[in-house]
This record gives C-alpha cells, structure tokens and sequence, in this order.
C-alpha cells in the first residue's frame, strides 16, 4: 500500500530552444532535484517537447505508462493543448498550468502565470517617461503568438495615450538575436531617428545592442528589452551600457515555484488557489539584483 | 610494342548465373581479331575482364607471357589495354574534352591544362571524323557521335591492345569507312585490335582471323580468309543458317494508307518531309548520320517542337502531341538510343514489357501472373537469353536488351510501327528472327518503318526506301531500285 | 498488401535479388524496429502494453499518411518540403470554415462533413497547384515546395493574426471521436492510417499509375518515349500526396482543435525521414509503402521509448534519435 | 573567377549551345537579382545606399560561403542537411575552448588563433565523418546528415545548458574586428567571402577534383569506369563543406559572441536554397559558383527589402520569400 501513496508528478515543458525556455528546464530540473531530496515518496518526471503535438505524445506517456498523479504544464501552445490536457485531468490527475493558459480553464485545477500585459505596458510606460513623451520608436517583436500579441497590445495601448510618441514599425525578430541584429540593421538604414527601441526580448536586445554598435548611431538614447535574462539584468546592476537602463521581469523561475507548489500541496492532499499569477515588475538599477540568477542559463 | 594476351581457362559467374565456363584462346600480337558470338556468348564480359572493368572467377590472363589481375581499368590501362565499351559510358553533363580526358587530366602543376586536353582533343576528334568542338556538352551529341566520341576517347589512351565492343552499330557507312582506315593505320603502329561485331561483312573486310564463342565457350580460331560470312554465321549459332531475308509480300494494291506525313518540319533538324506508308508495307530510311531521320520521327511523336501540313496515322488527322497521344493513335516508336530513351535499365523484365500497354494486364488491378506469362512469351518469341526472368534488364546483354525493347513497343499492337535501328548490336540469327518478325508485322497489315544504318538490311528488308540528306528527303526509291550504289549516292549528294 | 515488386531495389552488383542476403537487407527496418522493441522493453516493461502500442500507431497515423503520399513523389523522383506548412494552412482554413459554417448550417454533423471536404479538397487543390509548376513551369520541386513551404505558413500566420485559429467548442466535441474514439478496440485514426496504407500499397503495386510512377522515377526519358503521360502522373501524384495531407489534417484537427504558425512544423523532414528509412532512395525509381510504414513507426517508437525513459539528459533526445537513425540506415545499407 | 565551364547549361534540344537564348537562361539569377534590386531602390531610397549594400553582403557571408561548399556536394549529387547545427555546434566549442585557453594562454591573440583552429579542425572532422559514413557505410546522404542535423544542435543545447554560450569580455572585444572591421573600406566578411568563391570557381573548374566532383554527380558509374577514386572525392567533398562551415562560423562568432539552441537554426535550407536558386540542379552534375553567389545574394536582398518597407503585413514575409523564390527559378526554368 506504500506504493499507492507515492506521487509522480509529470512536468511537461518546451525543449531549450531559446535562452527563456532554457530557464524554463533549468528551473524544472531544480525543482525535480530539491523535491525529490526532501520527499523521498515523490518522483518528478521532466519532460520536454519541441513541438505541440509532441508534448500532446508525452502527454499520454505521462499518463499511460507512467502513472502520473499530478501534473504541471508549461503548454507548448495554449489552444492545441487544450484537449489534450483535458483528457488528463478527466483521468482523475491534477493538472497545473503555468504561463500560456489553457483555452477552456475548466481543463486545469490551477494555473501559475507571468504577466505579459504588463510586459508590454511597462516598457512602453518607462520609454514614454524618459523620452518625455516625444519621440520615435521602433518594435522587435518575438514569434507570432497570442503571447506576442497581448505584448504588443499592451504597449499600443500605452502609447494612444501619447500621440507624439511615434511607432515607426514593429517586425518579428522571434526572439532571435541573429534575426534581431538583421533587423535592426535595416531598422537603422531605414530611419535616420530613432530614440528607442523595444526589444521584447532580452535575447533580441543583445542583436540590437550589436547593430547599433556597429552602425555607431547615438540618436538612440534606450534600448528596452524583457524578461530579465541574467546577461542583461548584470549590465544593468554594472551600470555598463547607457542605453540599458532598465528592463521588466518574467522569470522562468515561476516554473520552479509552480512544480513546488503542486507537490507540496499534493502530498499534503491540497489544492492550489486557482489562479497564481506573478507579477512582473519593473527592474531597473535599484533592485537588479534581486532578479539576478547566475546558476540559470536565462 | 603490340601486345600479346593469353585466356587461360576464365570463369565468371554473376551470382548464381555462370557466364563463362573456362575460356582460354590467344591473341597473337599485332593483329586485328574478330571476336564473334551470339548475343549473351559472353563477349563484353570477356573483354571487360581483360580490360580490368570485371573480376574473373577463375582462370588466369596473361599478357606477354607475364599472368596480370587488373584490379581496375587504370591497372589495365597502364599496360595499354583499352576497351571501347558496347554501352557507352559518358557523362552526359560533361564536354567531349572533359569525357576523353576523364581520370587521365593534363595538368600544369595544380591546374588542368585545358588548352592542351582541347588541342588533343580536336586532334582524336579529327581522326575518328567527328565535327563538333572539344567543348560539346556530350547531352547535346546524338547517338552516333556518342559513338565516336567513345573511340576518340580510347584514340587518347594509345593503346597497344584495343577492344572495339560494336563500334559501328550505330554508325552509318561513311563513319564505318572512316573508322576502318583508323584501324589500318593503328594496326600498321602495331597495336593488338579486338573487333567484336555482329555485321559479318565487316569482320570478313578488316580482321586477319576470328575467334568464335558460344554459350560461355570458346568455340573455334580461324584466320578470316579461311571462312566465309555464312561459315562464320553458321560457328556463331552452331547450326546451318538459311536465307536471312524472309520472301517480300507485296501490300495489296487497296490497302488503306496507315500513315500519311505532309510537309513535316523539325526545325534545326528536318524539313518539308511528305511521305505515306500503306497497310502491308515496309518503308525504309536511309541516310548518313546527321540527316535527321531521328528527329523526324521525335518530331512525330511530339518530342520536339515541329510543324506539319498534315498528319494522319491509323484515320486519325491530327499532329501527336506526346508518344502517349501517338500510341493511342496506334503509333509506336523504337528508339535507337536503347540506355538512354528504349528501356528502364534498373528495372525488372516483366515491367519494361508491359510498360506500353498496361491496360492489357488487368482492368483495374495488374495481374502481375499474366505479365510474367507475357514475359515469358516474349522470351519465346523474340529469343532473349536470360539466366532469370527476374533480373533487371541491366543484366541482359547489348542484343537481348535489343530485342526485349523491340518486344516492349509491339505490345500495344500499334498499327503503324516506327523502329529505329532494329537491329542494333543483334546477332546474325536473331537478326534473322527479326527480319522474319517484321515481315510478319507488314503481313498482318501494320506499317512498318525501318530507320536503318545498315544499307543491306533496308535492301533485303523494304518495300520502298526514303534516303534523307541534310533534313529534306532526296529521293524514294522503290524495291527494284534499291542497290548500294544508288542509296548511297542519294544520301551524299553525288546523285 | 500485395507483395511489393516496387521493393526489389536494384540489388548490389553481381547478386541476384531474391538471394537470403538480399531478403536480409531488404528487412533492415523491421530488424531495426524489432531491436528498438526489444531495447523498449528492456528499459520500461509498460512498453510492451496493448494500450502503449496504440498510442504510438496512434500518433505515427499523422506523420504516417503524409508519408505514404510522400513516398509516390519520392519514388517518382519529386519531393515537397510544404507539407507541414500545408498540413497547418489546411487545418487553420478547415476550422475558419466549420466555425463559419457554424452559424449558417443547423446540423453539426454536416458542418463537420463540410469541414472534412474542404480539407480535402484543399490538400487536392495545393498538390495540383504544385504539379503544375514543376511540370508545366519546368521547376525544380525543390524550389517550388520550399515556396510554398513559406508561402502556406505565412498565410496561415496571416488568418491567425499571429495566434491560433481555435475550433468552437461544441463543434469539437462533436468532432472529437474521429481522433479518440475507437472500432472494434482499435482507435480510428489507426484505422484510417492502415486504409491509406493499403490503398497506397495497392495503386503502387497494382495499377497502371502506380506502375508510371516508377518507372517515371526510374528513367523520365524513358518513360516518356514509352507512352507514358509523365505530366499528368507526376500532377497527379503531387495531388495525391496533397490528399494525404487533407486526410492527416481530418485527424489532426479534432485531436489538438486548433491551428497556428507553428502547427506541423518540421513535418516534411519526418515524413520524408519515413520514407527514406523505409528503405526508398531520395533519388527514385523504387521504393515500398510496407518499408514506410515501418520507417514512419519506428520514427515515433524512437521518442516514444525517450519519453517512457529519463536515462539520458533531456537535451540529448535529439541527439539519440539521430544515432538511431543513422543505425537503421546502417542495417539496410546493401539496398542501394 | 575563371570562367565557369560547368556552366553552360544544356541548350534546348535541337539548339546549338551559346545562342542569346540559351545565354538569357543562364543568367536567371542575375536578371532576377537586377529586378528586386530595381524594385528595391523604388520601394525605398535608401536601398541603393553603399551602407545598406555592405551591410547585405556582410551578412550574406555565413550562408554564402557555406552554400559556395553546399555547391560543391550538391554537383557531386549529395546533400547535407546538418550545416546548420553544424555551425552552432562548432561555434559553441570554439567559444568554450576560447573561454578555457583563456586561462591557460596569456596572449589573447593567440586564444583567438587557436579558436579558429579548432573550428576549422572540427568542421573538418565533422565533414570527414559525414564522408566515411556515406560511401563507406553506404547510407543516404539524408539520412546521415538529418541524423548529424539531430545530433550535433543537441550537443550544443547539452553543452549550453540549454542557455547560451558566450564568449568572454576581453577576448570578443579582440575578436570582434573580424566581423566589425573593415579593409579598403570593404568589411573583412565581404573580402572572405570573395576569397572563398574565388577559391571555390577555381576548384571546381580548374582542378581535378572539380572535375571529378562534376563527373560523379552526371554520373556516378562513368567516373567510377574513368578510374575517379569515387569516394575519396565525395569524403573530399564533405569535407570541404565542413570547412566552409568552420569559416562561417569564424566570422559568426565575433558577431554576437555567442552560440545558442537558435544559432543557425534553417540554414541548411537557405544554403541549399542559394545554390539551387543559383541554377544547380539538385541531382547534381552541374552547376556553378556564381550562381551561387548570386543565389545566397538574391536572398538576403528579399528579406532586406522587407525589412525597409512595410507596404505588406508582417505575417506575409513569409510568403513574399517564397513567390520571388520560385518566379527566379521560373525565370531559368529552360536550364533543366
Ligand atoms: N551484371 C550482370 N549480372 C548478371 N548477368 C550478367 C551481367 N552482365 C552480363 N550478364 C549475363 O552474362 C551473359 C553474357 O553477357 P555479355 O554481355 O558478355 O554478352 P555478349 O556476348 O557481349 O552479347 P551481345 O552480343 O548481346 O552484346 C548474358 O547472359 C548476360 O545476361
Ligand atoms: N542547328 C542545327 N541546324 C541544322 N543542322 C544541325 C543543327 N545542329 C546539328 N545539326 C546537324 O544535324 C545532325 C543531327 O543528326 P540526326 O540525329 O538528325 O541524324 P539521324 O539521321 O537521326 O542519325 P542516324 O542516321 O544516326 O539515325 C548533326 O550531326 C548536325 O550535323
Ligand atoms: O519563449 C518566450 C520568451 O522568450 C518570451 O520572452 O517570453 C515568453 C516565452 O514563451
Ligand atoms: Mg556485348
Ligand atoms: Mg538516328
């Protein structure tokens, strides 16, 4: 009877193909490996996907062969997994959802999450102020997602409150520093003024910061990137590169918390509160260190 | 400097298919030799093994005296032994230069040596008579000049033994001459030639002796004077050979007129060709390499730009636009370039066969029973000589490739039947086989044309015979005026 | 399945085919998808479970019916890199069009059926489209198919608005079973994958077409001046894997209920890693369906066996598929 | 560049080579190149500027010159999929190792010189490899290369943790020049990837083994018959592509000064798309080095017109790629 108590948490998340999702299995390992040294009854089970219909395979191995009792997800997409994950949890499992939510919430008992509105609002409000309200931007935008679109919303909004904040163009550089430093090149060629740019991604901004580098530009006063990779939240804490001044937090640690939160309330027959969501806030100079994981790969 | 080779006892086996059974005879240095069989004796093999394309499986080859195994054609090359191969072997993406010097470049330290490979190339080029410049793409070369391109190519290796496997199967009597006054002048240097040919009556003009193979076997040497054609025809296929042309029946004096050309244009190729062929006759093409018979009939059958007057195959007035349009017609085609256009080396007998004419073999579904039953048929009647039905059609040799393509275009049982050189690389008695097929075919009532290089065929074989000269047919000639002397004078212009 | 003559490849020189060797040779998959079976097992006995096989026929039934119509255009001597892009254009227009239809139509079992015609008369549509350029337009397949690759996706991107396109709830309910449900024990898409495998195996092996595309891939000139219309079976064979996409998407559809830009990404390269491991040549002329099929499972029994186990660091699955692959390969390599 | 034998394409049948027709197909590419050019300056003034022409042929380097090796495989009739991975792999050790030497090596000069070996070094081994496992494993050139494709981007992913691997400070601030400096006003990627093609058209047609690499692709059985050394050319081959990817990487590194996951991700098809836009056709043979050039140009220059003007949604790029991908193929179509 021992055996039927045990717990075996299934984690399913993205393969590491970007700097983010690293951190996401970087902080899904951690978790595995703190939990399972302080419960010896509690298995946790990695797996990562490249792509959503992969992750809906493992989704069944999770299950069939297995023998998961809860489950934590980081879905690859949010529609395609839905039914998917819908079918776990018909399966008596407890489902956890963290970041890109589920289309129908019925599927899932609790759900972790960043903010990626407020991911798009505070750049967008922190270049509106340093540029007094004036002046001319240019977007990066990451791969066309919902995700990508509720940051580019957000920061649109904030900016109909500034007509004389102009948007010059936004192009998808999918969270790809090579892809970024192209596009900002031509970005460059294309606009003889420039006061900032919004990187929505910290992996972009490093192709921004090269670009502008090369072109020796200094009508740019910012660069705005996001999510807090520990590469820029470091330039930031040094101080060494002016148009870094400050950058807005979506740490994948929330992965960690998310696996911890449902083991824990697992083992002890709890449920999570329904809805978690981790704020992000606005890292600048004061507190980067407080956003600074040298360990993690993001 | 002429080189003497010995077989002594050669096996060769492919699998469990034996295709030697222990050959031993000598080439006498310095002479020319006519090696003589019947299609699958083992000839290419036995010459492919001495020129270090094939492993014997047993027996020895001595060259001078001294026992050799050639790992590879270069080993066999450095001793002087070049093959000129039955089936060619060019890269079609490649000059005429870079072919003949493909594996043996001129270099100057680090860098090919183009001006001088060019230079040596026009010189082979001159020699074997070919008019095209070094820096041909070999795609671009028809059929014959393939041919020559391959002697030419052996022309660069000087060779001290030289194996011609069916030089001339493809070329007409002009290219035949030239090459002859090649092989006087390479003997005279005192290279070893070996002629292996299926054309009698050039073997009796230019060997000094023949060795005759059967089944695998060596059958008889002889020094040529001592036979005549029909002794050697008789060794070949170890019985008496009669007549090789069937008697002509002449088509009835009504029989309905089954293809009707007016005014057929190829351009670059041939102009204002009109022509009619009647149920019941045999109608001939003659012409010099380059005349654009060919390409006439590629032309018919939609495979080159063209333009007509008129066409009418079988009651149906209207141009093909694609071999599948002419074959629905009731026309088919043999073409002459047998590797490159008439079969699919790569796959099974019974495919190639039937190809033309599925729609035989099962309404819906094939029956792949009654395709073997087919192949099995034609194995019987167009006598092709397989060690299994299985194999590719690769693992035939030259002649019974021949006549297994021969075989795949009267499977539609086209009423009008165009064949392009049909006789390439066959032997005298299936030859024969052939002549009497065709005889058969105009009896029943098809048209029948015969594109041919070998002036005697067309002559024991027609009805009537259009000589084609520079793309415009010069003349028709009919049965009673059909000699040597009057067709060639046609095809060159001297008439 | 008929016996496969398309299967006899040209045997190594100087072997008859039909020899035991070459029978050995001609098994190197399914020696290799045996070997991996029995790894399987060895390493997590669940896997050997009836539930565990379903699953992954299950999953292979994508993947797998595009590659029986990528294996026609492989051995016809073509090839197409869009299929994923199409599979998910498809998709993202079948559910715009049941969602559309939703409001139009009362009953919701013809609005799937409208659904399901779109999708195939979609997959026809490209395949033709397709076809057209490479024979009549004279391009390299290579290049039309890496267009089209990009040219399906970003359409589809474009009809997401850079999300997904989602299907209405209850029409995906209604249409769920088609991907979850089961005949005789036996899910359908398993059903529908081993339909198209048979009839593929029957128009390779036992038609005329079949017969054309063969020999097209073997020697186009030579199946031209053989009579052979080798436009229309190459047009027609691009439309029949065209087909097989619509028939893939019919059961991707109800499983995932939604499309965006990065459904069916990377698709092309596993089903034409399908083919090929199934013992086809890239460069045409022949090939097998049963080879195929074997390739396309041991494909998914691959990440199937990774997923069951965790001996290995999660950044090297992509790294053993590789090796196993290559090894497969291995075994079969006297084939060509 | 020598003057291009290899180039000159089959003439329509029954036309003499070297006609204003057959020259006019030839130059498919560059008359495509000079349209988008001309559509470029009038979407956008500042396309025509030397900057933005440097700034695309700067960037153009990378898959320039590993589609210059790309050509070399594919006239021989091979393919290798796995450059890209390839690149990131080599990349991601020539970082570590510079990161490690560091310590060990007081002159940063000499850190650097011994990255670069080792990307050369390891571009070859990983071609060396790909080579034996082709001709004396007899596997498919796909096979082996989607299996390395696999597998080398998986090691990169292992070794950055799934992160990024950087180079340090001091040592990309030396190295950067490399990308960032230029020569009589050119940038030295532009000035080594002139170097590359040139020595690339001088192998191809001046050499040998150009020869031979053009002799096994029209016709594998030919060159083996001519007494080429079939496989040490193709091993050669391989070889050669692995070292153009190590100078890609050379100049990629100083770029960004890091490798990760993403790092080179697709390129296999962009190289391969450049050498077929190009002209050479994918079952080999023939083909040519400027058209190469001008293929990997031609590609950079779409995506760089796209990136100055923004007259289409930013879904469709996509599909604009892929229209003027197959409209230049079409417009070369005759070279077939
Ligand atoms: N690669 C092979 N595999 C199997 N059998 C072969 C192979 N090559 C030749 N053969 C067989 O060997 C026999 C001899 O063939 P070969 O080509 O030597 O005949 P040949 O005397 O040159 O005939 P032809 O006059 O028709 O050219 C034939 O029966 C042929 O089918
Ligand atoms: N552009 C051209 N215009 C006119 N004649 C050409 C042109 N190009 C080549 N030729 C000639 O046409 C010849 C082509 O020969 P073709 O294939 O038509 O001969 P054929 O009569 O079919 O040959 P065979 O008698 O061997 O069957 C070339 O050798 C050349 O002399
Ligand atoms: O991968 C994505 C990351 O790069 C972005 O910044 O945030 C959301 C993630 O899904
Ligand atoms: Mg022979
Ligand atoms: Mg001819």
């Amino acid at each position: 009877q021992q055996a039927s108590q045990k717990q075996v948490v299934g984690v399913a998340i993205p393969a590491a193909t970007h700097s983010f999702t690293a951190g996401i299995v970087y902080w899904a390992n951690q978790a595995k490996k703190d939990l399972e040294k302080a419960n010896p009854g509690l298995q946790v089970i990695v797996k990562t996907a490249a792509n959503a219909s992969e992750q809906a395979n493992q989704l069944q191995d999770l299950v069939t062969v297995n023998k998961i009792n809860a489950l934590v997800i980081f879905p690859f997409e949010s529609a395609a997994l839905t039914k998917p994950v819908a079918q776990v949890k018909s399966k008596g499992i407890y489902v956890t959802v963290v970041d890109r939510g589920l289309t129908d919430t019925s599927a899932q008992d609790a759900y972790v999450a960043g903010d990626n509105t407020a991911f798009g609002r505070i750049p967008a409000e922190y270049i509106a102020k340093a540029l007094g309200g004036k002046g001319n931007i240019v977007a990066l935008r990451g791969i066309p997602t919902t995700l990508d679109n509720e940051r580019m919303e957000a920061f649109n909004a904030v900016l109909k409150k500034h007509p004389d904040l102009k948007l010059l163009d936004a192009k998808h550089a999918n969270w790809n520093r090579d892809d970024a430093f192209k596009v900002t090149q031509d970005y460059l060629t294309r606009f003889k003024n420039i006061d900032a740019i919004w990187a929505a991604d910290d992996d972009m901004a490093v192709g921004v910061l090269r670009a502008i580098e090369q072109a020796k530009r200094n009508d740019i006063k910012l660069v705005f990137g996001g999510a807090g990779a520990k590469g820029m939240v470091k330039t930031l804490m040094d101080g060494s590169n002016p148009l870094i001044q400050a950058n807005v937090s979506y740490s994948p640690k929330f992965m960690y918390d998310a696996i911890k939160l449902t083991a824990e309330a697992r083992l002890k027959g709890q449920k999570l509160p329904a809805t978690t969501i981790i704020p992000s806030v606005l890292i600048t100079k004061e507190n980067a260190k407080q956003f600074y994981f040298p360990d993690s790969p993001f | 400097m002429s080189l003497a080779v010995e077989f002594r006892e050669i096996t060769k086996a492919f699998g469990p298919v034996q295709v030697l059974h222990g050959v031993s005879f000598e080439l006498a240095p310095g002479r020319v030799v006519g090696l003589l069989g019947e299609n699958g004796a083992g000839k290419s093999t036995l010459m492919k093994i001495l020129a270090g394309y094939e492993q014997p499986s047993g027996g020895s080859l001595l060259v001078d005296g001294q026992p050799r195994r050639f790992a590879s054609s270069r080993e066999a090359q450095a001793q002087g032994i070049v093959l000129i191969h039955q089936e060619f072997n060019l890269a079609e993406d490649l000059t005429i230069a870079q072919n003949i010097f493909l594996g043996h470049e001129k270099k100057c330290g680090w860098r090919l040596d183009e001006a001088a490979m060019e230079r040596e190339t026009a010189r082979v080029l001159a020699e074997v008579g070919l008019r095209a410049s070094p820096g041909t793409r070999v795609r671009q070369l028809i059929v014959a000049e393939k041919q020559l391109v391959e002697i030419a190519k052996a022309l660069a290796r000087n060779a001290r033994l030289l194996v011609m496997d069916e030089p001339t199967a493809t070329l007409t009597p002009g290219e035949t001459e030239r090459l002859f006054a090649l092989v006087a002048r390479l003997k005279a240097g005192g290279t070893t030639i070996v002629y292996i040919s299926h054309k009698l009556d050039e073997v009796e003009r230019i060997t000094d002796e023949v060795v005759v193979m059967r089944d695998g076997r060596f059958v008889a040497r002889q020094p040529t004077a001592a036979l005549t054609r029909h002794q050697m025809a008789n060794l070949m296929v170890g019985r008496e050979l009669s007549d090789l042309f069937p008697p002509r029946q002449p088509p009835l004096p009504d029989a309905p007129v089954l293809l009707r050309v007016r005014d057929l244009s190829v351009p670059g190729w041939a102009q204002g060709a009109s022509f009619e062929v009647r149920a019941g006759e045999i109608f001939g093409f003659a012409g010099l390499v380059g005349a654009g018979r060919t390409e006439l009939f590629e032309g018919l059958l939609g495979l080159r730009p063209c333009r007509a007057a008129g066409v009418e195959i079988a009651g149906h007035a209207s141009l093909p636009k694609s071999p599948r349009e002419a074959a629905d017609q009731g026309l088919t085609y043999l073409s002459e370039d047998r590797k490159g256009k008439g079969l699919h080396v790569q796959l099974p007998l019974a495919e190639n066969l039937t190809l033309m004419n599925l729609r035989a073999y099962g309404g819906r579904w094939l029956q792949p029973a009654a395709e073997q039953a087919a192949l099995r048929q034609a194995v019987a009647a167009f006598g092709i000589r397989t060690g299994d039905l299985g194999c590719r059609a690769s693992q035939l040799s030259g002649g019974n490739q021949q006549k297994l393509a021969l075989a795949k275009v009267l499977q539609p049982q086209p009423r009008v039947v165009v064949l392009d050189e049909p006789t390439r690389g066959v032997d005298v008695g299936a030859k024969r086989d052939i002549y009497f097929l065709i005889q058969r075919l105009a009896a029943q009532g098809r048209a029948v044309v015969v594109i041919s290089s070998e002036l005697p065929e067309l002559i024991g074989l027609c009805h009537r015979v259009a000589v084609m000269r520079a793309g415009r047919i010069a003349a028709t000639l009919a049965q009673e005026q059909l000699n040597e002397e009057e067709l060639i004078g046609h095809a060159t212009g001297t008439r | 399945m008929p016996p496969e003559h398309a299967e006899r490849a040209p045997a190594p020189a100087g072997r008859a085919p039909g020899t035991w060797w070459g029978r050995l040779h001609g098994a190197g998959p399914v020696i290799g998808l045996v070997l991996l079976c029995l790894a399987g097992t060895a390493l997590n006995g669940d896997f050997a479970t009836l539930d565990n096989a379903l699953n992954v026929l299950t999953r292979t039934a994508f993947i797998g019916i595009i590659a029986v119509g990528m294996c026609f255009v492989i051995i016809s001597g073509g090839i197409d890199l869009s299929v994923g892009s199409m599979a998910a254009l498809i998709a993202g227009c079948m559910i715009l069009v049941m969602n559309g239809a939703a409001q139009a139509i009362a009953s919701p079992v013809a609005v799937v059926a409208v659904g399901m015609a779109v999708a195939l008369a979609l997959g026809a549509a490209f395949g033709l489209a397709h076809g057209l350029l490479i024979t009549k337009g004279r391009i390299e397949p290579f290049i039309v198919t890496l267009g089209t690759l990009g040219i399906f996706r970003a359409y589809l991107t474009y009809f997401a608005g850079g999300g997904a396109i989602t299907l209405d709830n209850a029409l995906a309910d209604l249409y769920s079973p088609v991907y979850y449900g089961s005949l005789l024990g036996v899910p359908i898409p398993v059903w529908i994958f081993a339909l198209v495998a048979l009839a593929g195996g029957f128009i390779l092996n036992r038609t005329a077409y079949g017969r054309y595309v063969q020999a097209i891939g073997s020697n186009e000139q030579v199946a031209r001046y053989a009579a052979v219309d080798v436009d229309r079976v190459k047009i027609l064979t691009y439309m029949l894997l065209g087909l097989c996409v619509g028939i893939a998407t019919l059961l991707y559809v109800p499983r995932l209920g939604s499309a965006s830009p990065t459904t069916g990404l990377l698709w092309e390269l596993e089903a034409i890693a399908a083919v090929i491991v199934g013992g086809t040549a890239l460069k045409g002329g022949a090939g097998s369906i049963t080879g195929t099929l074997v390739g396309a499972v041991l494909l998914s029994v691959i990440s199937n066996i990774l997923n069951l186990t965790s001996i290995i660091s999660v950044y090297l699955n992509a790294a053993v598929q590789g090796f196993v692959i290559i090894v497969v390969a291995f075994l079969q390599r006297g084939r060509r």
